[in-house]
């Protein structure tokens, strides 16, 4: 793995109003599946995708929370989130919903709270960005 | 009138540039991204609660729970799309995209 | 009451599409009359017969089509049409290609237009 | 005319990074031909698109300068433009485009400058808006 | 240096489709490989066979068909495709129709990837 | 790294997101509407200001003329398609959309 190309697929737009992000997932499902060292991070209303409790069955469309749900299962298991878009909408940690279980302690995993500033960092490292 | 608003108040100024063209008695109605607007205690709470000292302001039931938002601004009220068509019945409307 | 819809956006891409189905249909249970739909911008796209979405998703042209069945008129825009590629062919049943003059007449025959788009 | 519907066809976006100002002209021209009693407001981003001296020929896509410029040889005479938006974008009266000329004085138009409060009274008469 | 371009808007809608077109046309001017171009959300619009835009202006289907008959891999996602109705049929020559592994693999093979989208 | 901006910093709030990402060095390109944020005297023209603290901004010559923009920000430098894809070739790209 330590060979492999890295990409970031970043999120900066809500869930739902838009089919952005629905579309991100599959591609961040099938980069992961291609063994290419991926980074996810949501940034801005990106956050706003991994809440908990959202439900939308009655708006008559395929949510995605089981999706998300499952990221550790489709080898997607560098989630990040920005604490400041975080903040700015009023969400905590607990706010965010679990993406899969730790494979040792079996114990229910979030993604990862960043700084700003750690997150640039991390896209200088990358090989190719996708802003989906 | 009835003014719709469906982008979300972080990423786009629509609400707060909607705001300057509300009456007082004027509806505004939020769906779609919208009614991030409508949550408590965000970096834009501000502003609905702004337009709430003015007049009426809804929020689309169906695209909150889509959302997961239930911590909302004190208020604000929930409509579905009956409300909606009767608010359309009532008002000419203005959609701020 | 009489209503018209103009549809701005595309399907499935923005929700503007499915909020505008949904409306429609709670003005039909509150007993009003549609007098027409029509697409405009990247509107056209709604009504493609083209259109093949997942089994357990719906099917967005289709519902545009039922609508029309019910003795809705339902107008796509010639120009905006025509650079986007959606041709009298790839129309679901019960939608028409016409001109801006259709939107025009759709205003005059209403009590209220309500816009959803992008 | 006095029996006319009036309605209002609003535009917010700016030009060229998109296409709804241009096809939203081409509504403008249509419903004054079927002698509604169209008033036009360029309000947000929308003002831009009224800027002098827009010249799109190197990015290869037609421009709307010129039916910008037929605006009330079309029958589309009530122009206006939000204040506050001009302010915003520094922008002045001088920086927009001539709509046509007075039938009288054969002066150049310019669309005109209104408070929001005026065009919120504006709004408040119409039968139909159109966010275009 | 050998570079992969992603569009993810329409044609004539937004102008993404154009900065794309034009910065290819750059990237082949400076000496570099292009990869693929990878058509996904309504940017599988860009390559509808039916599109007929008026005569005074670019036809920007036909514009991407020329890109790929310069040996350059345009693919457009089959997914994204299906739910907007872009089908095999409707593709303008030299492009085609595959799945999201396609990306993947440019992406592999580049040196460099450049977002286009709304 | 470039960072690609292509919305209008009065309407969307890309722009002020986008300068908390950029490090020292980085390279800030506005191409579409983007570029009506290189313009001076403007309510949002202390973003552009702020990120030329930090590093090199460039406008897409194009676009500016398309929209008829002249009265720029100083230090914004001007790009065309083949300065676009040399800053390309030096950088890894985010597109800010």
């Amino acid at each position: 793995m330590s060979d492999a190309k890295k990409v970031m697929i970043t999120v900066r737009k809500p869930p739902h109003g838009s089919i952005y992000v629905h579309e991100a997932i599959e591609v961040m499902f099938i980069v992961a599946s291609f063994g290419l060292d991926l980074s996810v991070v949501f940034i801005d209303d990106g956050v706003l995708a991994l809440k908990t409790g959202q439900d939308t069955k009655e708006l008559g469309i395929k949510g995605f929370m089981a999706s998300i749900g499952a990221f550790m299962d489709f080898e997607v298991t560098k989630v990040y989130v920005d604490r400041q878009s975080l903040e700015d909408r009023n969400m905590s940690e607990a706010d965010l919903a679990f993406i899969g279980e730790d494979e040792t302690t079996e114990q229910p995993v979030r993604p990862t709270i960043l700084d700003s500033s750690a997150i640039a960092a991390l896209m200088a490292e990358q090989q190719s960005l996708m802003a989906l | 009138m009835l003014h719709t608003l469906n982008k979300s108040p972080f990423s786009h100024t629509s609400l707060e540039n909607c705001l300057r063209f509300i009456k007082p008695d004027d509806v505004l109605l939020l769906l779609e991204d919208g009614v991030y607007a409508a949550t408590r205690g965000t970096s834009r709470s501000h502003l609905i609660e702004q337009a709430l000292q003015n007049g009426h302001v809804f929020a689309m039931q169906a695209d909150l729970k889509a959302r997961g938002l239930t911590d909302l601004i004190d208020g604000v009220q929930l409509a579905d799309y009956d409300k909606f068509v009767e608010l359309l019945e009532q008002h000419s409307s203005h959609a701020w995209r | 009451m009489k209503f018209t819809l103009l549809i701005l956006d595309g399907p499935y891409n923005h929700a503007a599409s499915d909020s505008a189905y949904q409306t429609a249909q709670a003005m039909l249970r509150r007993g009003h009359d549609i007098r027409g739909v029509f697409f405009y911008h990247d509107g056209v796209y709604n009504v493609s017969n083209a259109s093949d979405p997942p089994q357990d998703d719906r099917n967005i042209p289709q519902r545009w089509s039922a609508l029309g069945a019910q003795n809705i008129d339902m107008v796509v825009c010639i120009a905006a049409a025509k650079r986007r590629g959606i041709t009298n062919e790839l129309l679901v049943p019960n939608t028409r290609i016409s001109g801006l003059g259709q939107l025009a007449t759709m205003i005059i025959e209403s009590d209220r237009l309500v816009v959803f788009g992008d």
